[in-house]
C-alpha cells in the first residue's frame, strides 16, 4: 500500500478507537465471529478448519514414525508447519516459507509445546531409535488479520480431532495395527492476540487494522489461566502496564474461545 | 502402475465404491468462495478436496517476465502435507512441477490472452485432499475460478479421466483404481470447441481401448462441463437474489 | 525472439505446411535422419548418442544400490533426470531442471515405466532393505527440436547398452562381483510427437517450427503397437479426430524407428 | 522446556555459577572494534560472545525494496557453527529467522527510521560463543552498533530475561537454566520511554510470576542500560583523548 | 591424494596404460562441433571426453552484472551425472564451483575482456567422462572454443598437469595415477608470452621436484598447444575447401 | 569501486612499489603484524583467533562422530567450511558460500589434508561404519586482504589447539567419556600468499593492493620445506621464474610465522 493511503487509513481507523469503536462495528475487545469446524480432512488423522470473521485456517496432522533427537531420546517429535498459501491473500507468494510463515509456525509450535498440549514421553517407541512424530500442517486459506489466533485454534482443534494407529513393537520393527486410538490431548491453550493503536488495545485486529497498527502482543494461556507463551511483533512497542493489562484480558477471551472446542 | 491381483470389479459389474463402469464419482462445485482472491473454485469429486484461486490480470513481478502481446498465465499446482496418505513435504515436487505446466497449457487456450498484454494472471490449486484425478478435478475448478475472476474465455475446460480396471474401460478412477489399475488417460475438453486440451495416458492401452477411453472421457467431460455451467449459474442467480 | 519475427515466420511455415511442404524439405510426415549409437561413454554402465537432424542428446545410465520406495518393497528403482545443458541452445540457462526439462525427464521415465521395459521385481536384492536404483540421465547436447524424441530413443538406447555387475548377497551385505550381464529389456517403447500447425499435423518439428506451433502431442507405443504413454503439451489443442491419427501414425513410425536399435 | 528433576538453586539459595536470583551474569560490552562496518558493538555476557555490526543508511539491493518514507532496516541474527555443542550448520534455521525478525522489532521503535529514506540500514549479529539468552545480549549488542554508526536514535535499547527455576523467579537465565528451567521471559526495553520492544516467553508462569518476572527483567534492562551508556563513553572519551 | 602401495610404474619404467613417465596421453580436438554454439570444442585426452562451449559476447542477464570497461566472462565447469565411477548429482558441487573459478581465470589473462564493454561471454564445459586432469583438458578445449567464437584473445591457453607416482615426476596424470600418487600439479600456459595461468598443487614436492614438475607440466603446455593449432587449421581449412 | 578510482589508486601503488615501497610503509616482501589467540571460544574443541594487520579470523573445530566416506572406510572426515561473515566487509553478502569462499575453504582444506597435518587412520572409530568427523569453521570478523594466509594460519592454530574427547567402543556402540585428550597435529603447513603487481612480488597483499592486483599466488609448505599446496587466483600470470622466486620465499616466510604458533 502506498504510504499516503497508509497514513489516511491510520487516522481513520485511530479517529474511531479513539471513541471506542471500530470499522468493522466491534468493541474494543470483541472477537469477530469464531467458526471451528474438526474432521474435514478425512485423510488427515487429524484436521480443522477456523473462521475468525473471513479469516480462514485450515490444519492438518499427520502421524509418522521417525527419529527422535539427540538430547530427547525418550519423546515423541512435534514439528508444527505453516504456509501461507499464495491464494490467501494478494501479498502472499509461492516459495519457501519467509520470515512470516515462520514466526506463524514457531508461535503455534510453541504454544502447543509449552503448555505441555501431548505427553511427548507417551510418543516414544523405541527409545533413541524410533518415535512418533506429529505434524502439524497450518493451511491459511484466507488472510483477513490476526492469522496467529486462528491459526492456534485450528492447531489444536486438529489435534483434539487426531485419532492414531495403534502399533506393536516386535523387536526393531513396528507392527501398525489397524484400529484407531484418540491423541491425549491435555491442555487447551489459546493464543489472545493484542493491537496498540495510539494508546489503545484491541484484541483480534483484522487486514485493514493490522496494516496500520503499531506493534501486536500475542499471549496464550492454559485451562488454569497460566500463561505459557507470549509473542511481541510490530515496529512499536507496549508499557509495562500494558503488558499486564493485556494478560488479564487475554485470560478472560481464552476462556470464551476455549468453548468454540467443544463438539 | 503396478498390476497386483485385487478385484476391482465385483460380479455385478460394479466398482469398489458402488459405481458403474462409466459412472462419474458425485461432484460438488461452489464458485466464489475465497473472499481474497479475484476469481476462485471449490471442487469435491469424490474424496478430492481441491481449491483453486486466481489473481490479476494484475502487474506482474518479476517485470522482464511481461509479454508485450499477452498476457501470461501462471499456474501453480501444489498439494496439501495432509492431503495424502503419508505427509507430503510442502516444497513442490517434480510431479507437481509438470502437472503445473500441463494444467496451464489445458487453460491457456480457452483465454482470451491478447486482451491484457504485459500482464499476468496467477492461478493458484491446492489439493486438500487427493484422491486420484486430482489433475482433472483440478483444471475444471481453475476453469471456473478464471471465469469467476471475469477473465474472457472462448468456453470452460472442463477435465476428466478415464482408465482400464480388471481389463474393463471405467470413468474418472478414484485412487485404488488408479494405483492398482492399469491404465489412465486424463482429458481436458473445452465442449463448444470439441478441442482437447489435455492428454495424458499411462499404462498399456490397443488402439480399440484407447478410442474407448477417450471418447468415455470425453463424455464425462461433456457431463462436467454442465456441472460447471450450473455452479456458475448458481452464484450469479444468488448474487443477482442478494442484490435485489 | 520479437513477436514480429514469430509471426512472420509463423506465416511462412504455415503456408509451406499448406502445400504439404516443409522449410527444410521434409514431408509432413517425414522424420530428420536419425542416427543412434550405442557406448560412447565406456565408463558408465551403459550410454548411447543420438542425433535427430542437428539436435543431439547423449543418455548415460549408473547403477548403484539403494532402498527401494515403501510401497514397493520388492522393487527396484528407476530414475530419469534430463538437464538442459547450457551449451545446448542460447536459451539454456543453468542452474536446476526447470519445468520444460522435468517434464522431458518424467514423459522419458514414463514411456519406460508404462512399458514394462524393465522387471523392476529383478532388481530387488533384499526386500525393504536393498535394491538396484537403475539411474537414466538425458544430456541434451544440442538443441534443434524434438528433445522428447530423441531423448526417450538415447535413453531406450542407453538401457540396451547397459551391462550391470553381479553381486552375492550375504546376510545384510552385498557383494559386487566383477563380471557383468547384460541389463535385461523386455521392451522397445518409441516416442513419436506431433505438432499442429494450422490444421495439419507434422511429425518430428525442429526448432524454427517449435517456435510457432500451437500444441505438441507425443504418443508412445511399444513393440505390440499398445500405447504406453502420451502426452499433450503447447497452448493451442486437440480435436479427437487428431488424437486418434497420431496415435494411428505414431505405431507406423515407431516401427521405422525401432529398427534403429538393432546393432 | 522439559522438565527434569535436577537442582539449579543450592540450599544457600545460590544459582549453579554462584549467581544470587536477581543477580546478572557479569557483563563486558566494547563499541566500535570492527575496522571496516560503520558502527559495531561486542559484548560478553557469561560465556555468550556477541559481535554486532552495522553498514549503512546505504543504497537499498535489490532497489525495489527501498521505501520512500524511511530507511529499511535488514537484520540478520546468526550463530558460528562453533558456537554451540553439537556443530550448527550455517544455514539459517528457523530459529535464528524468527530471532532475526523479532530483533529487528525490538531495535525499529528505538530508530528515527524516517530520517533516511529509500536506504537501507544492514545489521549483522553473530553469535561467535552461545549460553543462553543469546537474543537479549544481541538487541544489547546491536543498540550499541547501531549508535556507533550515527543512526539517530531516541534511546538504547538494552535487553534481559528473567526467568523460573526450581520454582523461583530468577534474572538472566544461563544455558543450563534455560534448559532445564520451566519458563523463560525475554524482554526489552528502552528505559526513557519506558517501551517494552521485545516481549516473548515460553514455559508456565501464573499471573504473579509473569508479573515478577517481567518485573525483574525490566530491572536487569535497566542495568544493562547503564553500562550500555558507560561503552559509549569509554569510547567517546577514548576517541576524544586520541584526537586531542 | 592417499598413498597406497600399489605399482604404478613397472620394471621398464613404464606407467599403467603403457606410457613413459614423460609422455602425453594421446589428445583429440575438434573445434566448432556444436551447432548452436557461438563456439566449441571437444577433445578427448585418455578417457577424458570433454565439450566446452561459448555463447557471446552477447547482452548480460541480469544486466546489473554489466560493467562498462570490459566483458565479463562466465564460467561453468560441470560433470555429467554418470561421468564418474559413482554417479554425481548434477547440483554444482564445491569443486565443480572451485575449478570453474580457477579455468575462468586461466583464460582471462588470454582475452582482451576490453574490446566488448558493457557484454557479457558465457563458457560451458561439460566432462562426459573423466579420467584424470579434467580441468586441464577443459582449459584446452575451451580456450580453442573461445577462439572459434571469435572472441580475440593473445594467446591460446594450454593446460596439463604433471605430478609424481612411485617417486617418480611423471607428465599427464590419468584418475588412477592422481589418486593413488602423491602429487600433482596442473599448469595452464600461454606459449607466446611463457605466461602461468593456472597453477595449484597438492600433495608433497620437495623445491627440486617441484621444479622438475613444472618444467614437465610447461613442456606439456607447447606440446599440447601445437595440438590446439592444428585443430584450428584444420577446421579453417575445412571450412575454406566447403565454401571454395 | 569505480573503474576510474581503480585505475589511479593502480598507479599509484605501482608507483610506489617499482620504488619497492608499500602505501603502509612496509618492505616488499613484509608481512604486517600477526598475532594468534589460540581458546577464543571454550565451547568448541578447539579455537584460535588470527589478526593479519586489521584482517581479522576466528576458527573453531568441532568434533562428531559420522560415516567415513565409501572409498576411505577406514579414515575419519575432515571437513572445512569458511563464511565470509557480512560484518566483515560491505561487500560480503549474507547467503550461501559464493565462489570467493568456497574457494578460500579448499585452499585452506588443501593444505591441512595434503600435509598430512592430522592422521586419519587414527580418527577412525568402526570401519565403514563410525568415524570421527572434524570440522573447522572459519569465520572471517573483519576483511582487510589476505585471506587466504589468516584463514590457513587460524585454522591450523585451532587444530593445535583441539582437545577431544575419549571414547570406547561397545560393539556397535561408541561411549563418550568425559576427559579430553589432545588431538594428534604432525606438520604445520603455512600459506605464504603473493600479489603481482607489474613485474613485482608482493607478500601479504593488504585489501588496497588486492583491489588491484594482477595475480596472486599461495604457496603451502610444511615444516621441511616441502610445498603442500599452491593456488593460483586473478586474472593475470606469472612467469614461471616468478613461480620458482615465489616458492622459495615462501619457505622461508612459511618458517617465521611458523613461530607464532608457539604458546
Amino acid at each position: 500500500m502506498s504510504s499516503i493511503i497508509v497514513s489516511l487509513k491510520r487516522k481513520q481507523i485511530a479517529e474511531f478507537i479513539e471513541k471506542e469503536k471500530r470499522l468493522d462495528g466491534r468493541g474494543l475487545l470483541d472477537y469477530r465471529e469464531i467458526v471451528v469446524e474438526p474432521g474435514v480432512i478425512e485423510r488427515a488423522e487429524g484436521s480443522a478448519r477456523v473462521l475468525l470473521g473471513k479469516t480462514e485456517v485450515l490444519a492438518g496432522v499427520k502421524i509418522g514414525i521417525g527419529k527422535p533427537y539427540a538430547d530427547t531420546p525418550n519423546e515423541g517429535v512435534l514439528t508444527v508447519n505453516a504456509e501461507l498459501v499464495p491464494l490467501a491473500s494478494p501479498t502472499f507468494d509461492p516459495g519457501p516459507p519467509k520470515e512470516n510463515a515462520i514466526e506463524l509456525a514457531r508461535v503455534v509450535d510453541r504454544g502447543i509445546r509449552e503448555s505441555k498440549v501431548l505427553d511427548f514421553k507417551k510418543l516414544c517407541i523405541i527409545p533413541s531409535k524410533k518415535v512418533l512424530v506429529v505434524f502439524v500442517d497450518v493451511y491459511v486459506l484466507n488472510h483477513d488479520g490476526n492469522l496467529i489466533d486462528a491459526s492456534a485454534l485450528a492447531a489444536l482443534a486438529a489435534l483434539l480431532n487426531t485419532k492414531m494407529f495403534n502399533y506393536e513393537v516386535e523387536g526393531d520393527e513396528v507392527k501398525i495395527k489397524s484400529d484407531l486410538t484418540q491423541l491425549p490431548v491435555r491442555k487447551h491453550p489459546i493464543a489472545v492476540t493484542f493491537a496498540k493503536i495510539g494508546d489503545k488495545l484491541i484484541v483480534d485486529p483484522w487486514l485493514e487494522e493490522e496494516q496500520i497498527i503499531d506493534a501486536r502482543l500475542t499471549v496464550t494461556t492454559d485451562d488454569d489461566g497460566n500463561i505459557c507463551a507470549m509473542q511481541k511483533g510490530g515496529n512499536g512497542y507496549f508499557t509495562p502496564k500494558e503488558v499486564l493489562k493485556a494478560v488479564k484480558t487475554a485470560r478472560e477471551k481464552a476462556k470464551e474461545i476455549r468453548k468454540k472446542l467443544k463438539w | 502402475m503396478s498390476q497386483k491381483h485385487e478385484k476391482l470389479i465385483d460380479k455385478k459389474g460394479l466398482r469398489l465404491d458402488g459405481r458403474k463402469p462409466e459412472e462419474l464419482r458425485s461432484v460438488q462445485i461452489e464458485v466464489g468462495i475465497l473472499p481474497n482472491a479475484d476469481g476462485s473454485a471449490y471442487i469435491q469429486q469424490g474424496k478430492n478436496k481441491i481449491l483453486a484461486g486466481v489473481y490479476g490480470p494484475r502487474e506482474l513481478h518479476p517485470k522482464h517476465l511481461a509479454l508485450p502481446d499477452r498476457t501470461v498465465l501462471r499456474c501453480r499446482y501444489h498439494m496439501a502435507p495432509f492431503s495424502v496418505q503419508e505427509r507430503k513435504s510442502p516444497a513442490p515436487s517434480r510431479r507437481e512441477i509438470e502437472l503445473s505446466k500441463v494444467i496451464r497449457e489445458s487453460l491457456e487456450p480457452s483465454i482470451f490472452l491478447e486482451y491484457y498484454p504485459r500482464t499476468g494472471i496467477d492461478l493458484f490449486i491446492e489439493v486438500l485432499q487427493a484422491d486420484g484425478g486430482t489433475r482433472c478435478a483440478s483444471i475444471t475448478a481453475a476453469s471456473l475460478a478464471l471465469a469467476d475472476a471475469g477473465i474472457p474465455m472462448q468456453d470452460l475446460v472442463a477435465a476428466c479421466a478415464a482408465g482400464k480396471i480388471d481389463d474393463i474401460v471405467v470413468l474418472d478412477l478414484m485412487d485404488t483404481e488408479d494405483k492398482i489399475g492399469s491404465a489412465d488417460v486424463p482429458v481436458a475438453l473445452m465442449p463448444n470447441l470439441n478441442a482437447i486440451t489435455l492428454l495424458q495416458m499411462d499404462g498399456i492401452l490397443t488402439f480399440e481401448e484407447f478410442e474407448k477411453a477417450v471418447n468415455l472421457a470425453l463424455e464425462g467431460c461433456r457431463k462436467i462441463h454442465a456441472m460447471q455451467k450450473e455452479a456458475l449459474k448458481t452464484k450469479y442467480v444468488n448474487v443477482k437474489e442478494v442484490e435485489e
